[in-house]
């Protein structure tokens, strides 16, 4: 399915991206988060496993095992630190 | 209730006094001023920049002003977050929580700036003698969040 | 460290600002307003008096704001309480506390306001249809005081 | 020995009195006390034990054994309701 993927923060920058729209061949976060993996480089190393960053489907945040939606906005990013 | 994502400055007395004018059933408010500050962990910060995540982070704010409105009996709430470039000294954030008592509004708005330090889509870079940075998460935080239990 | 007793108003946004004027190590002011409420233990409230003891008010207001200080680390603590006549929608007292971080300043606020309740020699006397009346102590009060322990 | 004593709020109206200067035969605050609640009336009735005042000597709160001084401001005053 297609997806819309935002990026923030030092994920943006270290991903060197900060939206894309990709076809997913997965179902949930966790389908879409080894795709992104498979790219190798950063993008193995920034979201590997035991790696600390928060997924939002259509901007809730959520677990790795929630579903995705066709058009759904997913955003990656690094635990907050505002306030 | 009001929430508001801006780069403007806030006034704290301006917007107190928004919310008391012309009623006689507040007892209580409790505010909460966060402020930039010129040191961090041990390095001098000249400045800042905060990031967010625009739409998402109002829904993140009003999530959380709704959950503190569930919890307690509160009259209003007022909720203002800067984003981009702020320098030491800078107000960042403002909540305001207007009751009838003040347990009520002391306790929602602790609450409300411990589930935005680890809800609202902010992240801050400082820029410091080593160079700009991004600020990690605290682990402090996170502790103080759970003790309000889970949502 | 401001401390004092009148009969005029404050203006928490100017008070705030004197606190944080200046400074870039200050990372959180938390801070509270208590307000003359137009309705009490059922009845209206047309206006109220407070009454307090001269001298003593001020010894036992520095006492509290000296015991929050040597209980968290503060940066800065202005105190502010009204007396005599006020009406409804009046603000009565004001506590604001600058800290490096905001659990102390949270703490330090309500504890001073939780004392201040107990200890501070005020007394309010409230105009009712059903005549004057002087408040009453609320055993709230004595167990929110409590909960901060001996000292 | 000579002592300054002040009421306030509901006690000074109920008393009817806001400071008056007397001569107290002990050495305590419970011998001030007993010595007011020997006057009868609404000194006794207000000052009864069991009834909710309190006592600061030298404008500090102290509890009914404590020691009083030649000279003395002691204040007696319903609990507090400031805030």
């Amino acid at each position: 399915m297609k997806l819309r993927v935002l990026y923030f923060a030092r994920l943006r920058e270290r991903l060197g991206c900060a939206e894309e729209t990709l076809d997913c061949a997965g179902s949930t976060v966790a389908d879409l988060v080894a795709q992104l993996q498979a790219r190798g480089g950063v993008w193995a190393e920034e979201l590997a496993t035991g790696r600390a960053y928060r997924v939002a489907v259509n901007q809730d945040i959520v677990a790795l095992d929630a579903a995705l939606t066709e058009n759904a906005a997913v955003a990656i990013f690094p635990p907050v630190t505002g306030g | 209730m009001k929430i508001l994502v801006q780069s403007e400055a806030f006034e704290l007395g301006a917007e107190v006094d928004a919310l008391r004018r012309g009623r006689t059933d507040i007892g209580a408010i409790a505010s909460f001023v966060g402020l930039a500050r010129d040191m961090n962990d041990g390095s001098d910060v000249a400045a800042m920049t905060l990031e967010h995540y625009p739409g998402m982070t109002e829904k993140a704010l009003a999530a959380l002003v709704e959950e503190a409105q569930s919890r307690w009996t509160l009259l209003d709430v007022t909720l203002i977050h800067r984003v981009g470039r702020l320098l030491p000294g800078d107000p960042i954030v403002l909540v305001a929580v207007a009751g009838s008592h003040r347990g009520e509004a002391f306790a929602a708005c602790e609450f409300i700036m411990d589930y935005l330090k680890t809800r609202a889509p902010f992240w801050k870079k400082e820029v410091t003698p080593e160079g700009e940075r991004w600020v990690e998460a605290r682990a402090s935080d996170d502790v103080a969040a759970t003790r309000w239990g889970k949502t």
